[in-house]
């Protein structure tokens, strides 16, 4: 019925996933005149975000499990459907990945070398990052999964820092063997469904209705796993994101923290949960743990670094702990919670990700032994730091804190001992932030040198962040009511 | 009036801060200054303008939904009630005069934008932890005042051990607030609501195990804020801050907000005699140790610290004997007298040349304003305890509600306050004597005291001296007035026959006289300070840094070492690289086999060429053809 | 006679191949191969493939060998190769694997049930070929002479002169 | 004329094999060239063979399209042959092994 009720609309979310390719390919076809790549690209975004906003303000309520669907025939031999669709979940996440691609465009504003190239590899990884995030259907959610992928292989390989060639073969090796599994396991789903019903279909909807035995579920459900807990990632599949977001380029970083780990979480919630209820059922203990672990490993590790980008990357690994720990309580507000952190946490650290490009080109370094006293020097650019920071280590009234205490209220309903010890986290978080903080903004002068301030293109890009960060902190209600119907209906079962 | 307009007491010196931070240093200093001291004037004005709102049941005003989700639905809601009105009376007149003398404090600092919007900032969350209905607005701003503080501490923070006192000062409180938080989310699963009116309505229903872990919870979280052992290590270092902000912060309000939190959940905590007794005991210890520090320190704002420490402890045994209204007199008295020591403290720094020692400084009575002596002393005696000073009454009935406790276990608590109320007398005539008699010993060279910095004294000495009349016992005369206001709220009923409270008065003012004595005898000519191993344990505060560096900061850094390098660098990318070096060592070999000879391959294929022949052969013979 | 002619005819061309093959002089061996070629050319007519023959002749040995010869000429080629090392140890295995070789393909082909059958008198007229090459194999006709268009673009792309540097 | 099919083929195979052998025995590019001929030619006589024995008109085409395609194959192997020549003044296959990995 929902099916039939969207054929004549107008195909949104078709759009949303072609026009960052049409982008990307014109600005090859303008490759070596960069003023026009970069206006493109910035055009192109912005359009994105313009059909994001218009999703959200006016198809962001609606009933049943979809708020958006497209169907159509594609590979109809192998029963692969173009199948997109979007519940509350995609809705936030779209509108992230339009958000933050923006402020990725303006980052990337200052590459000098293959300006096209560059562009046109950002707006691929967008629409790659839009396919996941909207795709109903096995195989076209896998051909995203690795189109995303390409891109940001290419960003940190070609533009990245000293140790570019290492950092993106270990990003790409990590990602490609999980998601072989996931191809497998999505394979052998296929069989199995045909097997039983004679419809053989990729269609993650009709998919849902297959019988599985335990074992099979169980290692079904592992194949799918090991490509989303390496995407999170969750310890012990993490020392590629910390390479890969040290050595990025800027506008690489800020996307692969702010959009790509969230890939992983999001294949959690839409593909592996429903698809194996029993399974995750039976897991859901170890996931929990595992988060655990992670978000106080990497708290601590993050203790450790003297790199402003590693330390980042282990605070990413530490709060996206806490995210999975809210999926692992299984509970409705722990659920809204972890959502709610994905999308604060990819602004507040892509933000903090931001000034650290801006930081290192101003001053050329990003080791904390050799800055300081960055509030006498930029005032405004230390300010942003500040908020960030303080976001990011929970202060309430700005936007991690919003999703991280309805995480540990949830969590706590069921499992209050993972709650108390994810609460002692937040120490831990304070520690290295307040380490950061300290680090880079407080303290006497590295050097004395003149700096100049924020200019009015990243003015651009900080500003919308910061009253986002304020907005979510104090009124995140916007964002929550298109997630309460489709948590609910993901944690009674799925069932569309 | 509407109920809403409530907010306007916090929102006014939100909006000064905002307005601060962001246009401050565009702005002229005086549009600054003047923003900053109308934000809290205003917010002063407001409270008196609503004070009526708060009898009775209190006024309860919403303004929207913060956190809606399943079960849970948080609003920014404020509840003007009969235990928050004074507190925020006192919060916005003390903050008022401080920043007042603020102004004239940071008349030749350049950063004056972000110390005024920080301050401003400060009394707004403070003033969301006195009105918050419920728990998570209390934790929005029980983390405020934290950022504030951490904020203040380290405002000038081109000294880099500014910054790490700030830094130390969040996170140990932040180790408060994790306790706090657990509480918060118990409370939650418990009762299905966080306001705080709701929880103390249902609190009869909680298990009473239950009640006794949420209520340690709850007091591990006050020790956090309150500096009280074992969560107090910060206190002595936040005083590297501006002296309004050690004023404002670590003596007036923020440090108080622990005793504010148990007084609000009184109603839950007083079901647990253990608790209770807890709560107690760490006050007792508090008070004790930190009167014991502060004999032996040596800058002044560290004295005043540890004595700000050791009267929050006084604070705590008042809750723990049951006496809210005992502990809110305490908070109040305490709030203004404190203030004027650390104010005075401020203009005395400025005499003796930016010197802290004390040992230092000497005849400033003759050297500066000689009412500055005379506020000095005001304070002083209130810290003190001389009869008929403000601090004087407050302490008596903490002592009075200790002593005439049922359990007998008080009885060893009142015997440490009466002790505690010795050093202290002590300890704050050794300040007077060593600041303001015999001759000036420094070096320094005074700065001229701005007029903004002497007048603010002045109400607040007189509030301090007088502050006896808020809550004068029945015995002498007094109305009791602020254990009437409180209503059911003041806690337990303390009675006592009119001998024993005599006694106990008596007794009050022998002790405070012979504090005094000893300090003249010691202090009254110049004597160095001692240098014994005793002294100097206590100048460490009893060397409780070294421990938690030991047992907590340590471990903690070769944790963070070995997760680092150890378990990331060395395990796991290690066993990653001897996985590709061992895959790269068998590809060199296979390697070989490529040796871009024509020959090679040709005959390799022909190789090839036979197998498969071959194998046609064998099939050929063993089926026979066709 | 045929038959006689048939089997002589095959152990000239195998000989003369044999020749060739062992040849160190490449003209030689050239020589010898075109004398093969000849035999086999009388092969294909007396199997019925006049056309064939004549093709055999004339573009087998007429042009292609004919264009090996001139380079061979044209390069000076040396008439001997410098062996690598002890002599057998390079031709041993080889030479075992050339002669199983043959004796499996031998076994193989007498194993067949249809080897023992005999070809029947045929003849097939070159006016029939042309027709089945321009009607049913039109395509591959198409297909082969772009073939040799490419292969003449090759030709004579390497043909070029070499870039400086890379001449040794 | 009466000859089996079969003695076609061992004719056809002995020729493969000599062609084969000068492939594998020979080192000089020329002589390789000239093994693969052989093999060709072999292949030439199947489908001869075949194409009688069948009575068939497809045999002799594919031999026809063969020596096309032969041709090809020859003017540009010879093309390379000089190119190769001129690189290194040398046909031994063995010194040149670029392509060693």
């Amino acid at each position: 019925m929902t099916m039939l009720a969207s054929l004549p609309q107008f195909p949104w979310l078709s759009l949303l996933v072609l026009l960052p390719l049409g982008g990307a390919l014109l600005c090859l076809l303008h490759s070596g005149r960069a003023a026009e790549c970069r206006a493109l690209a910035l055009a192109t975004s912005l359009a994105v975000f313009g059909v994001a906003l218009y999703l959200f303000v006016c198809h962001g309520q609606g009933e049943g499990r979809w708020l958006l669907y497209e169907d159509s025939a594609w590979i109809s031999r192998y029963g692969i459907r173009y199948v997109l669709a979007m519940d509350g979940i995609a809705l936030l996440m779209v509108l992230l990945t339009a958000f933050m691609q923006l402020a990725a465009i303006l980052l990337a504003w200052k590459v000098e070398r293959q300006v096209a190239s560059f562009f046109a590899l950002l707006l691929l990884l967008e629409s790659g990052l839009m396919g996941i995030f909207l795709a109903y259907d096995l195989v076209f959610f896998y051909l995203f999964w690795e189109v995303a992928l390409i891109p940001m292989f290419f960003l940190i390989s070609i533009w990245g820092g000293v140790n570019r060639r290492r950092a993106a073969l270990k990003f790409f090796l990590y990602t490609l063997v999980g998601s072989f599994f996931m191809l497998v396991a999505m394979i052998a789903l296929y069989q199995i469904h045909g097997g039983q019903t004679g419809v053989y279909t990729f269609v993650i909807g009709e998919l849902l209705q297959t019988r599985l035995t335990a074992t099979q579920e169980g290692w079904l459900f592992a194949g799918f796993l090991a490509a989303f807990i390496v995407k999170s990632p969750l310890v012990p599949f993490h020392t590629w994101l910390t390479d890969a977001l040290t050595e990025a380029p800027a506008a690489g970083s800020l996307d692969l923290t702010g959009l790509l780990l969230k890939t992983g979480i999001y294949g959690l919630i839409r593909v592996a949960f429903p698809l194996f209820p029993n399974a995750t059922a039976n897991f859901l203990p170890i996931l929990g743990v595992l988060a655990l672990v992670g978000l106080f490993h990497a708290a601590w590790s993050a203790y450790h670094q003297d790199d402003i980008k590693r330390l980042l990357a282990y605070s990413s690994i530490s709060h996206l702990g806490l995210v999975v720990l809210g999926l692992a309580a299984w509970q409705l507000t722990a659920w809204e919670g972890s959502i709610l952190l994905m999308v604060t946490h990819g602004i507040t650290t892509g933000a903090l990700f931001i000034l650290v490009a801006l930081i290192r080109e101003r001053t050329a370094t990003r080791s904390m032994q050799e800055l300081g006293g960055l509030w006498g020097q930029v005032p405004c650019l230390a300010f942003f730091f500040l908020l960030f920071s303080l976001a990011s280590l929970g202060l309430p009234g700005l936007a991690n804190f919003a999703g991280e205490i309805l995480v540990l209220l949830g969590t706590f309903q069921d499992h209050p001992v993972w709650a108390v010890v994810a609460l002692l986290g937040v120490v831990f978080a304070a520690a290295y932030m307040l380490r950061l903080i300290q680090g880079v903004i407080w303290g006497p002068a590295a050097k004395e040198r003149s700096l100049p301030d924020l200019t009015p293109r990243e003015w651009l890009m900080l500003l919308p962040m910061a009253l986002l960060v304020v907005w979510l902190g104090l009124y995140p209600e916007p964002f929550l009511a298109p997630l309460h119907g489709t948590v609910a209906t993901l944690l009674a079962g799925g069932l569309p | 009036m509407n109920h809403s307009l409530l907010f306007l007491i916090p929102l006014l010196p939100l909006f000064c801060a905002v307005i601060n931070l962001l246009f401050g240093m565009r702005l002229p200093r005086l549009f600054a200054e003047v923003m900053a001291v109308t934000g809290v004037a205003g917010a002063f004005v407001l409270t008196l303008i609503f004070w009526g709102h708060a009898e009775g049941e209190g006024t309860r005003a919403v303004l929207f939904t913060w956190l809606n989700s399943g079960t849970l639905d948080v609003s920014f809601a404020l509840n003007f009630d009969r235990l928050a009105a004074p507190m925020t009376l006192m919060v916005t007149g003390v903050a008022t005069l401080i920043h007042l003398y603020a102004v004239g404090y940071m008349h030749e600092d350049d950063d004056y934008g972000r110390f005024f919007a920080l301050l401003n900032l400060f009394v707004f969350a403070m003033l969301v932890i006195v009105l918050a209905d419920n728990l998570l607005v209390l934790f929005l701003g029980w983390e405020g005042v934290g950022l504030c503080s951490y904020g203040l501490i380290g405002f000038w923070y081109r000294k880099l051990e500014n910054a790490k006192a700030g830094t130390k000062a969040f996170l140990v409180t932040r180790v408060g607030d994790v306790f706090l938080g657990i509480a918060l989310l118990w409370l939650f699963a418990l009762t299905g609501t966080l306001s705080i009116d709701a929880i103390n309505d249902q609190a009869a229903a909680i298990p009473s195990g239950v009640v006794i872990a949420l209520s340690l919870l709850l007091l591990l979280g006050a020790c956090g804020k309150s500096a009280q052992v074992p969560l107090m290590t910060w206190l002595a270092d936040a005083m590297a801050g501006p002296t309004p902000v050690s004023a404002l912060i670590h003596a007036a309000t923020m440090v108080t907000a622990g005793v504010y939190l148990l007084c609000r959940f009184f109603p839950l905590v007083s079901l647990s005699a253990v608790a209770m007794t807890a709560i107690t005991a760490i006050g007792a210890l508090t008070a004790i140790y930190a009167a014991t520090c502060a004999m032996a320190q040596r800058e002044i704002k560290r004295v005043l610290a540890y004595s700000t420490m050791s009267q929050v402890g006084y604070m705590f045994m008042a809750v723990g004997a049951g006496t809210v209204a005992g502990a809110m007199f305490h908070l109040l008295t305490h709030a203004f007298f404190k203030a004027v020591l650390f104010m005075a403290a401020g203009c005395v720094i400025h005499l003796a040349g930016d010197e802290n020692d004390i040992f230092k400084m000497g005849g400033l009575a003759r050297r500066g304003p000689v009412e500055l002596f005379w506020v000095f002393l005001a304070g002083a005696v209130c810290l003190a305890g001389l009869p008929l000073t403000g601090g004087f009454f407050s302490k008596d009935g903490i002592l009075l509600a200790l002593f005439t406790h049922p359990d007998p276990v008080y009885r060893v608590f009142w015997l440490v306050g009466v002790l505690t109320a010795l050093l202290t007398a002590f300890y704050t005539f050794r300040l007077v004597y060593l600041v303001f008699a015999g001759d000036y010993r420094g070096a320094g060279h005074p700065h001229a005291i701005p007029l903004l910095m002497r007048w603010p004294l002045w109400p607040l000495a007189l509030l301090g001296l007088a502050g006896g009349l808020l809550n004068l016992p029945a015995f002498v005369g007094g109305g009791e007035r602020l254990h009437h206001w409180y209503g059911a709220l003041a806690g337990r009923e303390v009675s006592a026959s009119h001998d024993v409270e005599w006694m106990l008065i008596a007794l009050a003012a022998a002790i405070a006289a012979a504090g005094w004595l000893a300090a003249h005898w010691r202090y009254r000519s110049y004597r160095p300070p001692l240098e014994n191993r005793a002294s100097r344990f206590l100048l460490s505060g009893w060397q409780a840094d070294a421990l938690v560096d030991r047992l907590f900061v340590r471990p903690f850094a070769a944790m963070a070492r070995f997760c680092s390098s150890g378990c990331d660098r060395t395990l796991l990318d290690g066993t990653l690289d001897g996985l590709a070096r061992l895959v790269s060592s068998w590809a060199s070999m296979l390697v070989q086999l490529t040796t871009g000879r024509l020959t090679t391959y040709l005959s390799a294929f022909a190789w090839g060429f036979l197998i498969v022949l071959g194998w046609f052969l064998i099939k050929l013979v063993n089926g026979g053809g066709h | 006679m045929t038959t006689v002619l048939f089997y002589i005819l095959g152990f000239i061309l195998l000989a003369a191949t044999l020749m060739c093959i062992t040849r160190r002089n490449p003209v030689h061996a050239v020589i010898y191969l075109v004398a093969g070629f000849f035999a086999l050319a009388l092969m294909f007519y007396l199997l019925g493939a006049p056309l064939v023959a004549a093709w055999e002749v004339i573009v087998y040995a007429g042009a292609i060998m004919v264009l090996f010869l001139f380079i061979i000429m044209m390069l000076g080629l040396a008439p001997q190769e410098v062996p690598e090392g002890p002599g057998w140890q390079r031709w041993l295995p080889l030479v075992l694997l050339s002669a199983s070789l043959m004796a499996c393909s031998l076994l193989i082909i007498l194993q067949d049930p249809a080897a023992g059958q005999e070809i029947p008198d045929f003849y097939l007229a070159p006016q029939a070929l042309g027709e089945a090459l321009f009607s049913r194999y039109a395509m591959a006709v198409e297909m082969v002479s772009f073939q040799l268009l490419f292969a003449t673009i090759g030709a004579f792309l390497l043909g070029r002169p070499l870039p400086k540097g890379e001449d040794q | 004329m009466t000859i089996p099919f079969g003695h076609a083929l061992a004719f056809a195979a002995a020729l493969f094999v000599l062609g084969l052998s000068c492939v594998l025995l020979r080192r000089q590019i020329m002589m390789i060239l000239i093994g693969v001929e052989i093999m060709l030619n072999a292949a030439s006589l199947v489908f001869v063979a075949a194409s009688a024995y069948w009575r068939q008109v497809d045999g002799q085409i594919f031999v026809m399209l063969l020596m096309a395609i032969t041709a090809a194959e020859v003017a540009v192997a010879l093309a390379m042959v000089v190119y190769l020549w001129r690189r290194k003044r040398t046909l031994v296959a063995d010194e040149f092994n670029g392509m060693r990995g």
